[in-house]
């Protein structure tokens, strides 16, 4: 049976590689944009019935396994996300990408995230794990081999982990199927709340299995959504892809991670993770990790970002710091936390997302990454800054944006949720988040020109349809964050958040976007009334400055364009000095180091020695045998 | 035709290897061709028994002499063998193509001989029902393999040769001694009755006795540390023939020692046995990986490769559920397919760039754009993307793995396997993103073959279904004793 | 929401008192520090006078959209900041908005002024404009902890609530807790209204005035006002959370003065910080005490 | 200690004189030598476990009839063993001339080329 | 030092290994009858077969499969001997010419050493020998004229055809089992007609013919083994 859900699924992956076939310059890219814009189309017109609460599963068997995918409340709301940044990347590469090789690797990414988060059993999830994974590996291996081993070895290592835990679920239950699973988790769970008080029962997971399986499952995700300690592919392989791949790698990809946290380790296992690992301090213990976790990243992407010199890096970094955001949120563990967290997986896709659509056109157009190369773009490319703007003051969470309305639903889930010190992290992280958009805009919009710039076009339009997109969403969810928060009252099905399409109300606190929008409009016209009262205003050029009575020529350059957080940097160099990155590189070498020393040692290339081994295995079934 | 006429598998080869210096006597020429011919007969032989086998659903038991079991040796063409079977021939003929291209030094009227024997060496291995004779096409098997290792003649070769030499007579003295031991415990050398009668072997005995005989089979199958000789072998190997090794020798290798291991599971100290394997057979996945990290030389990677997939196969058929049998059975059938496609993809590399150092291969993607697709292709199977045939069989042996309660055993592979993707992709890197050199034609033959093995590590990845039915009949041919016991007609001799 | 001619007129009375006073607060600072110096001092209303002339300026320069956008935005959002507080008997806009909203509007208009200094291309604006981050950065998180312990202590959000329980269960600093958080969050003050030790963004003898260095004319008087409002605002802010808000206006621009003064004095007293020293500051002290704060009051 | 017949300790002892010669002779024909030594007592083991007590050789002449013979399996599978064996040392022989034609050497150390 | 680290641990080593034999082979008792299918060997090996020597029965009959394996495993010994030792030219390298005594001992001896051989694998299914003995025994008769003249060759091609030649006759021999007693290598001599008197020459079913086969076989492979390891390559090629 073919329904919705299948053409949505594999639409992407077959116009992949139609285009990667074909790989003729135009045809590529209709047909890649029609494999990208076929998903959204379904999906939306599945939204009534999902917005029901009812759903759509198309089963299929493969290798003997069930493998099922459904559309329901949650799934659509990840899908829908991931879809229109799968839109919106289409709509980039058909500027930036230059080959079929791209298309086919995007697009297949595409199809493996909408079937992570579509799965309904841990074969297809995984599988699409898996393909996801290798996608967007093979579209960072064409340009990074480094950056690219990096992201794959610890992906894989997740993938592994992963792959351990389903193992585990399976020896324990005999099922795959994630209802069946679900059901078994949480008969134990009642039974392990039961033994606490005294009642013996024979247990389906014994309290190491569930250790066992948070950490693999923990790490699996926490490897994809980027969380510290096992981030560092981020940067390197978000910056050496395509960039407007990037948004949809940074913007969906991520959030698989985060999906996996929030289905898995949340839905299915949560009440029996509570039960058996307990609790600390009354937060359920597996949570308060989570919640750490997420802290620490938050902190550490964050200042990492800050001090960043290239443009991609940066944006890399802020995109883990911003994961951090999510599961930091999650880890509060109440609906108001998970309504946060889902709800800046939304912001944070649409407002990343925008972000490297921005980076892609001004790369595309400069060719440049570093931000001492750039400046005064804001008037070559005047639609691209003003969607850069949309995102920047999305992501540091200015008011009417779809930026702060989730950040302001985490602020109060992680207070209310008496997590002190993990809000404090949020406080500085969003600090920071406000200091590195701002080196954003300083080094690519404002400032002195480069004069090899001074050509610099206006992005193509297929770039900006897609900026439009988003940034009008950012905008639309900003201003209502009640279309997000209904939709995500509607996956509790209880209101989590009251209010209207304007209003957001949580147990405790308020937050009106239209009237915040309405007031903040009415200030500036207040202000531009002054403005206008005053008199006419002469134009004049950048390098007409201030210089303390210097003259200034035209080659001297006015913008400080390197190591703009420096002061940061020296306050900083304690903690600097360490780096995990270098952590792993050195792992990385020792291992290889070991894989020499056993390689040669093994493999001597003596067979007397060979024969010895043999001696020795013979010996060693004797000894077995005889003792 | 009657079942009977199963024999042909082993008479074809076994006629036309002896016709050869009949046909050399009359044109040099004709050996090549005729090669290709004897492998498509039988091919079309096996195809026609593998026909029989799953249509019937009953195995086929070829008595030498009219002789029933016990008294004659039997072959046992079960679900398993018929698969395998098929698989020996159908790649021995892709390989019979392939050798115009790459075996170039003389004389190859021997070489075509040795090639024929070497594939009627592994049909026999894998089709045996009596444990001499099995030790017999064993050793028919690994003397055509020390000589085809030498063939080349150089230092090299004959130094692999050698080792293996070295390695394979002590472990085939010491399977005989197994096979001493247990005639001398039982009296019979029926595979079937053995499985019969092993419960009432005198214990000491009989675990000295299974321990003998994996031993000595597991130096074939390549388990660390038995296996040595194993890369040296691969490695200085003309390419077809390390072809055969990875694509089916060493399965006819495993298959043995799971046969015999799961006749004798009646034996006390089985599971220790079964334990003592999953060790070794982890350990061969490690220790084969981390070897193949840093290689330089592509195709001894490679092969290092090959053994630790076969470590991944000895773990899957050692755990002792029939699940993991079906799961090792499934990656045998998938290992032999992308082993092949990557071992004449390189071995190609090498015929025509004078060698498979990681520096020929820089650039390869714009020079033999379809044999860099091709190991490009056998890569990404081999770590275990999705949509690749590889990636099923991997999953349910980790899922069998932990389900038998080995989660470190899982574990442990499954870092290897990190460490395999590592070296695979920079492969893929070296071959793609760097380098350049002048196009070089590449014969439209060797493509087609390559295409061909593509074609099927696809569509198993993507409909893994069919290979993955005929993979669990073939398990539960070697798991389920009984019905084998059942299946072959034992006449009341003794028992 | 209705149009609500009550509200409107309160408004904009509002938005003229908050500005003068603003300015006043400003006079009232530059007369105090000078008489802490010993030296006279401008009068109180000279802010006002200057404002008024830069005002009058017949000619500005623009260095480009942006760059006179920054002051406007800034202003706004300082407008915007101010209206959502709730001051004393006037409630405007506060119940739609909370404690993080409010907090976060305060720092909206840094980002406006940003916006305008980085688009004038002079380096030491871009200078201030890292000065002005990296306090940001620094103070966020002893700032945060000490907001974070108000609302744990009250369980609300909603700064409205926050003013009635203390002036049921008296002031905040009344609770140690809080009293900490009170120290913390005066710390960080100085920050915020940027005076010593922490005026490393203007700097006016190192970096000539930072971020408002470029601006002269109508823009610079934009930027003075909204300077006044956000002293108003913040000194407001301080006294909401800390000082048990006011009943009415004179009761809270006598909690303001008294926060304003406090400024004053510490910032009479201390030099300033370079920018890596206030970093290593706020996150040694301010925080330990923040994070004693919220630890009492979880 | 345990009771073991002198034919099984005889052939048991050969083989371990032909692993010990593999394992500790640098010269690769000594080796080989080794391996036909093990060889040599497999196929005696093997075929002393055919014998029974008094009785004789399975050719069925007059006067040994069924129940005078000894097991004739074992004394069939020697004699194909012997072939393997025989196949085995040619082969090996082959290969240790091209090494000593190649490397000059036949000292086990010094083949050494493949490695790693 | 090292040597004798290495000899002490490889004595320990085998000490163990053969004590855990011994312990093995003492569960297998020595000298008593355990025979199961033996046991039927012996007792039908005459009118199944029509041999006597029982031991041949199995090797040829019973466990055909085994023989035409081992023939097999020759067949690779000699190809892969020849196919290693291939050079484009070769000569015997042999100096000193055979004395007198041993020249005209291998004259006169080799004809009979043939005979010898021929009468061992002709009457392998009465007397012990069969195939194998009586090939070698002629290879050994190759040998000696190999050893006594320095120019000697066998006839290369010859020997080559021939041996491919037995090598399929004796796969026919099995096919033609096939096809009339629908069992590869089934003993359509005996088992069909039932030709000659146990006990006599003219007995066995096909036992002879496949020992004749293999005797030729097994002579003409171990000389040519024999005449590959003589000789050595001339000079200059490869």
């Amino acid at each position: 049976m073919i329904n919705e859900v299948p053409i949505i699924l594999f639409v992407p992956i077959v116009a992949g590689i139609l285009a990667w076939v074909l790989d003729v310059k135009g045809v590529r890219e209709l047909i890649g944009l029609a494999g990208a814009v076929i998903p959204v189309a379904y999906l939306i017109k599945v939204y009534p019935t999902v917005a029901d609460g009812k759903s759509i599963t198309y089963a299929l068997t493969l290798g003997s396994f069930n493998m099922s995918f459904t559309l329901n409340t949650m799934t659509w709301y990840f899908a829908i996300i991931g879809a229109v940044l799968g839109l919106t990347m289409a709509l980039g590469m058909v500027s930036t990408a230059k080959s079929g090789y791209n298309w086919l690797f995007a697009l297949m990414s595409f199809t493996a995230v909408l079937g992570v988060f579509t799965a309904q059993d841990f074969v297809s999830f995984f599988l699409f794990w898996e393909l996801m994974t290798f996608a967007s590996f093979m579209m960072v291996l064409k340009y990074n081999r480094h950056a690219s081993l990096k992201y794959f070895i610890l992906s894989v290592i997740g993938a592994y982990a992963m792959l351990l835990g389903i193992a585990l679920v399976y020896a324990r239950t005999g099922a795959l199927d994630f209802a069946t699973i679900s059901q078994v988790f949480a008969k134990d769970a009642q039974l392990t709340g039961l033994s606490g008080m005294g009642y013996h029962a024979t247990l389906t997971f014994s309290r190491t299995d569930m250790i066992l399986l948070f950490t693999f499952f923990l790490t699996a995700f926490g490897v994809k959504a980027g969380a510290f300690p096992l981030h560092v592919w981020a940067p390197d392989a978000y910056s050496e892809t395509d960039q407007s791949y990037t948004t949809f790698f940074s913007g969906v990809l991520s959030k698989a991670g985060v999906y996996g946290i929030f289905y898995v380790l949340l839905m299915m296992m949560g009440a029996k993770l509570y039960f058996s690992l307990g609790t600390f301090h009354g937060h359920p213990l597996f949570l308060y990790i989570i919640a750490w976790i997420g802290a620490i990243t938050v902190v550490v992407a964050s200042f990492l970002a800050v001090l960043q010199e290239d443009l991609r890096k940066l944006l890399a970094y802020s995109s883990v710091g911003q994961v951090g955001y999510i599961l930091l949120a999650i880890g509060t563990g109440t609906a108001l936390g998970f309504s946060g967290a889902l709800f800046h997986v939304l912001s944070h896709a649409i407002f990343k997302g925008l972000f490297w659509l921005v980076t892609a056109a001004v790369i595309l157009r400069t060719g440049k990454t570093r931000f001492e190369d750039f400046g005064g773009l804001a008037e070559k490319m005047p639609i691209t800054f003003a969607m850069g703007l949309v995102a920047v003051l999305s992501l540091a969470g200015i008011p009417p944006m779809a930026g702060f309305a989730s950040k302001w639903l985490i602020y109060e889930a992680a207070i209310q949720a008496h997590m002190p010190l993990v809000a404090g992290a949020i406080f500085l992280g969003s600090a920071l988040a406000f200091a590195y958009v701002v080196r954003f805009l300083y080094s690519l919009w404002f400032g002195q020109r480069p004069s090899d710039l001074d050509d610099v076009k206006e992005a193509p339009a297929p770039l900006l349809v897609g900026m439009g997109i988003l940034g009008i969403l950012n905008i639309v969810f900003g201003i209502a964050p009640g279309l997000v928060v209904e939709y995500i009252n509607k996956l509790f099905r209880k209101p989590v958040i009251t209010g209207n399409y304007y209003k957001m109300i949580t147990p405790n606190g308020t937050y009106n976007a239209l009237s915040v929008t309405l007031v903040l409009i009415a200030g500036i016209v207040i202000a531009g009334l002054l403005y206008v009262y005053g008199a006419r205003a002469r134009k004049v050029p950048v390098t007409d400055t201030y210089q303390s009575g210097n003259p200034v020529t035209e080659e001297y350059n006015l913008s400080i364009r390197r190591n703009f957080y420096r002061p940061l940097a020296e306050a900083l160099d304690f903690w600097l000095k360490y780096s995990w990155d270098r952590f792993y590189e050195r792992l990385g070498q020792l291992s290889e180091d070991f894989a020499d020393v056993l390689r040669k040692s093994v493999y001597n290339g003596n067979v007397q020695s060979y024969s010895w081994y043999l001696a020795i295995v013979l010996l060693i079934l004797a000894l077995w045998g005889v003792l | 035709m009657n079942g009977q006429y199963a024999s042909l598998l082993i008479a074809i080869p076994l006629i036309s290897a002896f016709f050869v210096p009949v046909i050399k006597a009359a044109s040099k020429k004709a050996v090549m061709p005729f090669l290709v011919l004897v492998t498509a007969a039988q091919t079309a032989a096996a195809a026609w028994v593998f026909n029989e086998v799953y249509t019937t659903g009953k195995p086929i038991i070829v008595m030498a002499g009219a002789w029933r079991p016990p008294v004659g040796i039997n072959l046992y063409i079960g679900h398993f063998a018929a698969l395998f079977v098929f698989i020996v021939a159908a790649v021995s003929f892709l390989l019979s193509i392939y050798n115009f291209k790459t075996i170039k030094i003389e004389p190859i009227d021997k070489y075509a001989m040795l090639f024929l024997l070497l594939m009627l060496g592994a049909t026999g291995m894998i089709a045996t029902g009596d444990i001499f004779n099995l030790f017999v096409f064993m050793e028919i098997t690994s003397i055509t393999a020390y000589a085809l290792t030498a063939y080349n003649k150089t230092g090299e070769a004959a130094e692999a040769s050698m080792k293996y030499m070295i390695l394979g007579g002590i472990g085939s003295s010491f399977f005989l001694i197994g096979i001493a031991i247990v005639y001398g415990s039982l009296g019979t050398l029926n595979m079937a009755q053995i499985a019969q009668l092993a419960g009432s072997m005198n214990a000491t005995a009989a675990q000295a006795g299974l321990a003998l005989l994996i031993f000595g089979l597991a130096v074939e199958a390549e388990l660390f540390p038995l296996n040595a000789w194993a890369p040296d072998a691969y490695q200085a190997a003309p390419h077809p023939v390390t072809v055969m090794f990875s694509a089916f020798v060493v399965k006819a290798g495993l298959y043995a020692a799971a046969r015999l291991l799961y006749i004798m599971q009646s034996v006390g100290s089985w599971h220790s046995v079964l334990k003592l394997v999953v060790i070794m057979a982890t350990l061969t996945v490690l220790v084969a990986e981390f070897s193949a990290l840093r290689q330089r030389n592509v195709k001894r990677m490679i092969a290092y490769s090959s053994i630790s997939q076969v470590g991944f196969i000895a773990l899957a058929l050692a755990l002792g559920t029939q699940a993991g049998v079906d799961a090792g059975v499934f990656h045998m059938v998938n290992h032999a397919i992308v082993k092949a496609l990557l071992f004449i993809a390189v071995g190609y590399v090498a015929v025509e760039l004078g060698g498979a150092e990681m520096e020929n291969f820089r650039g390869l993607g714009r020079r033999m754009p379809i044999t860099a697709f091709s190991i490009t292709i056998g890569s990404l199977a081999v770590i275990g993307i999705p949509m690749f045939n590889v990636f099923w069989s991997k999953l349910r042996i980790i899922l069998a793995t932990v389900d038998v309660g080995y989660t470190w055993a899982a574990a442990l592979v499954l870092i290897a396997s990190v460490v395999e993707a590592v070296y695979y992709l920079r492969l893929l890197h070296v071959i793609w993103f760097e380098g350049s050199g002048e196009r070089i034609t590449e014969s439209a033959a060797l493509g087609a073959i390559m295409l061909l093995l593509v074609a099927l590590v696809i569509v198993i990845g993507v409909y893994p279904d069919y290979v993955w039915n005929l993979a669990q009949k073939a398990g539960a041919d070697i798991f389920n004793v009984a019905q084998y016991i059942k299946n072959v007609p034992l006449m009341g001799v003794g028992a | 929401m209705n149009f609500d001619v009550r509200l409107v007129l309160e408004v904009i009375g509002m938005l003229l008192y908050a500005t003068f006073m603003g300015f006043i607060f400003m006079g009232i600072e530059r007369k105090a520090m000078a008489r802490i110096q010993r030296r006279v001092g401008p009068p109180i209303y000279q802010p006002i006078i200057d404002t008024l002339k830069l005002l009058g300026k017949k000619e500005s320069i623009s260095h480009g959209f942006i760059y006179d956008f920054g002051p406007i935005f800034a202003l706004g959002a300082s407008i915007t900041a101010l209206l959502f507080l709730p001051l004393a008997n006037f409630q405007l806009f506060s119940s739609n908005a909370d404690l993080i909203v409010v907090a976060y509007l305060l720092e909206v208009p840094m980002l406006g002024i940003m916006l305008g200094a980085m688009s004038s291309g002079n380096p030491y604006s871009a200078l201030g404009v890292q000065r002005g981050l990296l306090t940001m950065v620094a103070m966020q998180l002893p700032y945060g902890l000490a907001i974070i312990a108000i609302v744990q202590h009250f369980g609300t959000f909603k700064l409205g609530e926050i003013v009635a329980l203390q002036q049921v269960h008296g002031w905040s600093i009344l609770v140690p807790a809080l009293l900490l958080a009170m120290i913390v969050f005066d710390i960080v003050f100085q920050a915020m209204i940027g005076l010593e030790p922490f005026d490393i963004i203007t700097a006016p003898a190192e970096i000539s005035m930072g971020p408002m260095l470029e601006y002269g004319g109508k823009q610079a008087a934009i930027l003075f006002t909204q300077h006044a409002v956000q002293l108003f605002a913040e000194t407001a802010f301080f006294a909401i959370l800390f000082l048990g808000g006011a009943s009415n206006l004179l009761e809270l621009l006598i909690k303001q003065i008294a926060v304003l003064f406090i400024a004053i004095f510490v910032a009479s007293i201390y030099p300033r910080f370079t920018i890596d020293q206030a970093a290593k500051f706020f996150w040694k002290w301010p925080t330990i005490i923040g994070i004693i704060a919220v630890l009492l009051t979880v | 200690m345990i009771e073991i017949s002198a034919y099984y300790f005889g052939a048991i002892a050969l083989i371990m004189i032909g692993l010990y010669a593999v394992l500790v002779k640098k010269n690769l024909l000594k080796m080989l030598v080794g391996l036909s030594i093990m060889e040599t007592g497999v196929n005696l083991l093997l075929i002393s476990i055919g014998y029974i007590n008094g009785k004789s050789a399975p050719i069925l002449s007059e006067g040994i009839g069924p129940k005078q013979a000894v097991d004739p399996i074992p004394q069939a599978l020697v004699l194909t063993a012997i072939v393997i064996g025989v196949a085995t040392t040619a082969m090996a022989l082959s290969a240790a001339i091209i090494l000593y034609e190649k490397y000059g050497t036949l000292n086990i150390e010094e083949i050494r080329r493949l490695r790693g | 030092m090292v040597s004798i680290l290495k000899r002490s641990l490889a004595i320990i080593t085998i000490l163990i290994i053969g004590y855990w034999l011994a312990v093995a082979m003492s569960h297998v008792p020595f000298g008593q009858d355990k025979m199961l299918v033996g046991q039927y060997y012996l007792n039908h090996v005459k009118d199944q077969t029509g041999a006597i020597n029982a031991v041949t029965a199995i090797v040829v009959n019973y466990r055909g499969f085994d023989t035409l394996g081992e023939v097999t495993v020759l067949f690779i010994a000699s190809t892969g001997v020849g196919a290693l030792l291939w050079k484009r030219k070769r000569e015997r390298t042999a100096r000193v010419p055979g004395s007198v005594v041993l020249t005209t001992g291998t004259r006169f001896l080799f004809p009979f050493i043939v005979l010898f051989g021929a009468y061992i694998f002709i009457h392998g299914h009465l007397t012990p020998g069969g195939g194998f003995p009586g090939g070698a025994t002629i290879a050994t008769g190759f040998l000696l004229l190999y050893m006594a003249f320095t120019v000697y060759e066998i006839p290369h091609k010859g020997f080559e055809v021939t041996e491919g030649l037995v090598g399929m006759s004796y796969v026919a021999v099995g096919l033609i089992g096939l096809l009339i007693g629908s069992y590869f290598l089934y003993d359509w001599i005996w088992q069909t007609w039932h030709v000659g008197t146990v006990g006599k020459l003219f007995s066995g079913g096909f036992i002879p013919i496949i020992y004749i086969l293999i005797g030729l076989k097994v002579g003409t492979e171990l000389s040519g083994i024999i005449d590959n390891m003589l000789k050595e390559g001339v000079s200059g090629n490869d």
